[in-house]
């Protein structure tokens, strides 16, 4: 009949009356954000970092800029390269995370917040320095190691840095300082005590399947 | 039900038994028709019961430096068959064809957007003039040859 | 020195205005003692009504919100309240543009234009017993004449700014409103003649039992009508925001653009006023009779409610299908609404020439039933439109089930 | 006495609140009907085809998020697709499903896009509909989120598979969607699938015969109003489409209420994909493991992928010259061809009928400009 059906739609719009808002209040209330997140706040190991530039090469605006230089310190201390630049010039990021998937050593994660808001685009590049300070609570995009060890940046602690890669610290350590030649599975298991996990969320050690 | 690609040389038979000296070689799945008689070639190829390629999914040129090569990828609705038929054009300075707007008007924008960007010009369009860029936009951007003014980009 | 009211003026059956006069004429000479008073009195109602209007520009949002499962205005004061303050301000400190190629003498009188029919109408609207500011003999016709003058204001707006779109809007808006004035009218003559009385106050006595039952195509009319005068959804073409953007007020800004949209919102207090007056029985109810004004208020939130809720729900019609739909469906339901209304009171008034409430009871018995055919008529005159098209289509059983099916 | 008239013309945009996005359209009106129309874009020409020569394979994906960015998967999965035919490797199954789900996913979410502003269109004050679209919309944006950390930039197709399994929360979260989305979709269809004002608006509205669809290449929902029951899903399945049953829904005269059914029922064939896959999907690996970081094709070969994409057939025809990026990449975007048929479906309608029908055609603006 006619208006029946318009009758039916006011039916629906009453009952939507008495139902709670779906919208968030933003700067009160958050949506939950989930661990894959891909976020600003990139988390940088320099610990990990070899200097490689996978990062900057495969990333498809070619906005991480980075300067290494030959580091004076040993070779066996892990140290092959010094950074000296690292920015990331987030105005023009995308948060796709490409480099983050090209990142052979899992120094670089993305972040998890989306709050960077500034004045001038100047201020939107992340420099060095400020990777070196951020706060270490990487995301888990692309990371299986630390989604296999469920962690939440948004709830979790941060990550320390030899908890953060797919494979044990001692390895990775021998990897940067390029002393691969004799290296041997049951060399990358030795416990340490500094190994030990110490932190609620920790992480497994030890080699994790990667995802490539 | 599965789209057939038809192979290049079934094509070009029947294109050459009907418009003879149209097919200038054809290849597994695709066939180069001569750029002059592209659009007789369409209307048959649109036309021809057996073929019957009603549809003209995409049009596009590409720009081979010494040629430029006018893609036409066309699908027939009642026959779920594919074809792809193309087109040298050479010269840089005003390379032209005659338009398939006649045949699908699906080739308006595509035409235009070919012309705009790629600076082939299709004869017999009847709005022959730039799509994305504005009127005065000097240079087609989709050239190889196009240099971006100002380019640094890193990947430039 | 003192001042008596003569008892035919038709300030005279408002005791505030009789109180203020008498208090000023008792030391001020007559005719200034009349100014202030009435002065006074409207400083009261036209105040009245535009902190009603900062209401309901609030309460409709709000509502809006909580239709659309959003939250609605929640940032300034409890839930929101002091919205229309922060909207005041912002659009007070805005820049007063005017078009280039505008008619400025025109483009600047249509804010005052609009507003002042709104502010006309509340003058004869009781709001509860004793409580017009006029209580005029002929307050039916008055509102009808008052309220058509928004044509003219629309008009003037859409013609003015130079905008094309505004035109478009004034257009719309003039064609829409012109042809709601006639079954409008209709639908208020059955009003009139059941109460037997022109004047507000009379009508509103007179609904022994309301309106609302006693003359229900009436109601539908006149609502319909009001909601195209007001250019609210379904029938908001003069604006429709998704077309025309604004409509005839496109280039209109900061205190003026306020303006025209409090007008709005206060045509739609003044409209819903009118309903409640004229259909649901004003100020009457049960209770104690100086409770008047909460029954009115009562009733006057309800139909605003209404109006807000089908504004949430109903997409636009076309203009050439509102004007259709007025002069096809509206005006023939009101010529036989008309119709029906007239041969009942012929047939059912008794000797004293007065209907009873028996006889309105009746009365609302047959115009109910004769409202319920005529939807049923026109239901099915224009189902070959509405029908639904196609069933839709079977969904593919989902899970192990349609993998053992394969 | 004759009234001297003449025809007005407006420009409706590029800033217009019914043309999504930076969309112009030169209209010149006799009173309120169109009598000429010309479509003018561009405004958001990025250049993607350009920008894409210049990146590799894997890096084209991100761009492909922003051409249709209201159904970004999609544009992943072509993009995919064609880099496959490329390449000549297939996904594993499970990247299959994973695709499928995700496609269908972002299927309904931009079908409902598109309906909710379709209706937005057609004066629903505030958008009621629109807002209970965006509602359910939400929710599959937050599983997106949950599956590869955005929620409108995706890229979570990689050529070869997807980059990632989905996490262990997220099949929970699925079936929560499915549980809570039908109920949601029924509240929608009550308010207005048959809603009186809705009919009278938009039946018989702007027909588009189906020879002229046909010879206009138009594709997707408004070809299938148009009568015909073509859908590359269906012709020449990809991914996981040959594994799952569903019926193609086909308007009969392709009028503004055909097209707008058509994706409302599309939507319900959308979700019982979904339902399928899930039942079929199976563990294993997701992402072909050989395929390297940066990607070459042998030169000289070319691949056209096509999909059938929410707004119609999204084709990307790629050409290699044994370089790491693409020689040449074009899309073919239905958004743009379908604007093809514009002036047919304008002209001698009326101001509002005009605006309803461009909403109905459901165009994204960043995929015709591209």
């Amino acid at each position: 009949m006619y208006g029946l059906q318009m009758v039916r739609g006011l039916l629906v719009t009453l009952k939507n009356l008495t139902r709670k808002p779906f919208t968030v209040q933003y700067p009160e209330e958050r949506l939950p954000q989930h661990p894959r997140f891909r976020g600003e706040e990139f988390v940088w190991y320099e610990e990990r970092c070899t200097g490689c530039a996978s990062c900057a090469k495969y990333c498809p605006l070619g906005i991480i800029k980075i300067v290494t230089s030959p580091s004076g310190t040993a070779v066996p201390q892990g140290d092959k390269y010094r950074l000296e630049v690292f920015d990331i010039e987030i105005a023009r990021c995308m948060f796709c995370g490409l480099c983050v998937e090209a990142c052979p050593y899992d120094a670089l994660f993305m972040g998890s917040g989306f709050e960077q808001g500034r004045y001038s685009r100047r201020d939107l590049v992340i420099p060095i320095q400020q990777l070196r300070e951020s706060d270490k609570r990487p995301s888990t995009w692309f990371r299986p190691q630390l989604e296999e060890a469920k962690y939440n940046p948004h709830l979790g602690q941060p990550v320390d840095w030899k908890q953060a890669g797919r494979e044990s610290w001692r390895w990775h350590q021998r990897e940067k300082a390029g002393l691969r030649l004799d290296s041997h599975p049951a060399d990358s298991n030795v416990p340490d005590e500094t190994e030990k996990p110490t932190q609620a969320n920790a992480l497994p050690e030890g080699p994790v399947q990667g995802a490539r | 039900m599965a789209l057939k690609s038809l192979g290049g040389e079934e094509v070009a038979r029947r294109l050459e038994a009907a418009l003879p000296g149209v097919v200038e070689r054809w290849e597994s799945s695709v066939i180069w028709v001569n750029p002059g008689q592209i659009r007789e070639a369409c209307l048959f190829l649109r036309d021809d019961p057996h073929l019957d390629f009603q549809f003209l999914s995409s049009l596009c040129a590409v720009d081979w430096v010494e040629h430029f090569e006018v893609v036409y990828h066309l699908t027939s609705l009642r026959k779920q068959q594919s074809a792809v038929v193309k087109a040298r054009v050479y010269g840089r300075q005003s390379p032209s064809l005659p338009s398939v707007y006649q045949v699908w008007r699906g080739a308006d924008f595509q035409e235009r957007e070919a012309w705009d960007l790629m600076g082939v010009r299709f004869e017999g369009h009847p709005n022959m003039k730039r799509i994305m860029l504005w009127e005065g936009f000097e240079g087609h951007p989709l050239r190889k040859d196009f240099l971006q003014p100002g380019a640094n980009l890193p990947h430039g | 020195m003192s001042c008596r009211l003569a008892a035919d003026n038709v300030l005279y059956g408002n005791p505030l205005f009789r109180w203020v006069y008498d208090l000023a004429g008792s030391a001020l000479p007559c005719w200034l003692a009349y100014i202030i008073a009435g002065l006074v009195v409207m400083f009261i109602v036209v105040n009245g009504v535009l902190a009603g209007t900062a209401v309901l520009t609030w309460a409709e949002r709000k509502l809006l919100g909580r239709f659309q499962n959003r939250v609605g205005p929640n940032r300034w004061g409890p839930f929101g309240l002091l919205q229309p303050m922060a909207d005041l301000v912002k659009l007070l400190t805005k820049e007063n543009l005017t078009p280039k190629g505008a008619d400025r003498l025109v483009f600047n009188l249509v804010p005052i234009l609009m507003m002042m029919p709104t502010l006309l109408v509340v003058a004869v609207v009781p709001f509860a017993m004793n409580t017009a500011v006029a209580d005029l003999s002929i307050g039916v016709l008055y509102i009808l004449a008052v309220s058509s003058l928004t044509i003219l204001a629309i008009f003037m707006a859409g013609w003015s700014s130079n905008n094309r779109f505004a035109l478009f809007g004034a257009a719309r808006g003039v064609a829409v409103l012109v042809s709601y004035e006639v079954p409008v009218v209709l639908s208020l003559l059955g009003v009139v003649m059941v109460a037997g009385s022109m004047s507000l106050s009379g009508v509103v006595e007179a609904q022994a039992v309301p309106f609302l039952l006693v003359q229900p195509i009436a109601l539908f009319v006149f609502a319909a009508g009001t909601s195209a005068e007001l250019n609210r959804t379904p029938f908001d073409v003069a604006e429709g925001e998704s077309e025309i953007v604004a409509g005839y007020h496109i280039e209109y800004s900061g205190i003026k653009f306020a303006i025209i949209q409090a007008s709005e919102f206060g045509g739609t207090i003044t409209a819903s006023a009118v309903i409640v007056t004229l259909f649901l029985a004003g100020w009457q109810g049960p209770l104690a009779s100086y409770l008047g004004w909460l029954w009115f208020l009562l009733k006057l939130g309800l139909v605003l409610f209404l109006f807000v809720w089908v504004r949430a729900t109903y997409p636009r019609l076309r203009t050439d299908q509102i004007m259709a739909f007025s002069w096809k469906f509206l005006l023939s339901i009101s010529l036989i609404n008309l119709l029906a209304t007239s041969l009942e009171i012929y047939w059912l008034r008794g000797a004293e020439r007065a209907l009873t409430t028996g006889d309105l009871w009746i009365m609302a018995l047959m115009n109910l039933a004769i409202a319920a055919a005529c939807l049923l008529v026109a239901g099915r005159l224009s189902q070959a439109k509405v029908r639904r098209v196609r069933p839709p289509l079977p969904v593919a059983a989902s899970g192990t089930a349609a993998r053992e099916a394969r | 006495m004759t009234i001297r008239t003449e025809p007005v013309t407006v420009n409706i945009g590029p800033q217009h609140p019914s043309t999504h996005g930076v969309f112009r359209l030169r209209v010149t009106f006799d009173g309120e009907v169109v009598v000429q129309v010309e479509p003018v874009f561009g405004y958001l020409h990025r250049g993607t085809e350009k920008l894409a020569e210049e990146r590799n394979y894997v890096q084209v994906v991100t761009l492909t998020d922003r051409l249709d960015y209201v159904s970004s998967m999609t544009n992943n999965q072509a993009y995919c697709l064609a880099v496959e035919k490329l390449l000549e490797v297939e996904p594993p199954p499970r990247g299959k499903y994973l695709r499928t789900i995700t496609a269908e996913l972002q299927r309904i979410a931009s079908h409902l896009v598109g309906v909710g502003f379709f209706l937005q269109e057609l004066g629903t004050f505030g958008g009621t509909p629109l807002m209970y679209c965006f509602r359910s919309r939400e929710r599959i944006l937050d599983l997106f989120e949950m599956l590869c950390g955005a929620r409108i930039t995706v890229s979570y197709m990689r050529p070869g598979g997807v980059f990632a399994d989905a996490p262990a929360d997220f099949w929970p979260a699925l079936a929560t969607f499915l549980n809570a989305f039908p109920g949601e979709l029924a509240e929608l269809e009550q308010l207005i699938l048959e809603n009186e004002i809705l009919m009278v608006r938009t039946r018989g509205v702007s027909p588009l015969p189906l020879d002229l669809a046909i010879n206009c290449s138009v594709s997707g929902p408004v070809l299938r109003a148009s009568g015909l029951a073509w859908d590359w899903r269906k012709v020449d399945p990809y991914d996981a489409y040959d594994k799952v049953e569903f019926q193609v829904p086909v308007g009969s005269n392709g009028d503004n209420y055909d097209r707008f059914w058509v994706r409302m029922q599309e939507v319900r064939q959308s979700l019982s994909i979904v339902r399928q896959c899930i039942a079929q999907i199976e563990p294993g690996p997701v992402r072909l493991p050989d395929l390297p970081l940066v990607l070459r094709a042998a030169p000289g070969k070319e691949a056209y992928g096509r999909i059938e994409a929410p707004r119609g057939e999204l084709g990307f025809y790629l050409v290699s010259d044994g370089g790491v990026s693409p020689y040449r990449c074009k899309i073919r975007s239905p958004s743009l061809i379908n604007l093809t048929v514009t002036e047919h479906l304008l002209v001698g309608w009326k101001l509002a009928d005009m605006i309803v029908t461009l909403g109905s055609v459901d165009i994204n603006m960043g995929e015709v400009d591209r």
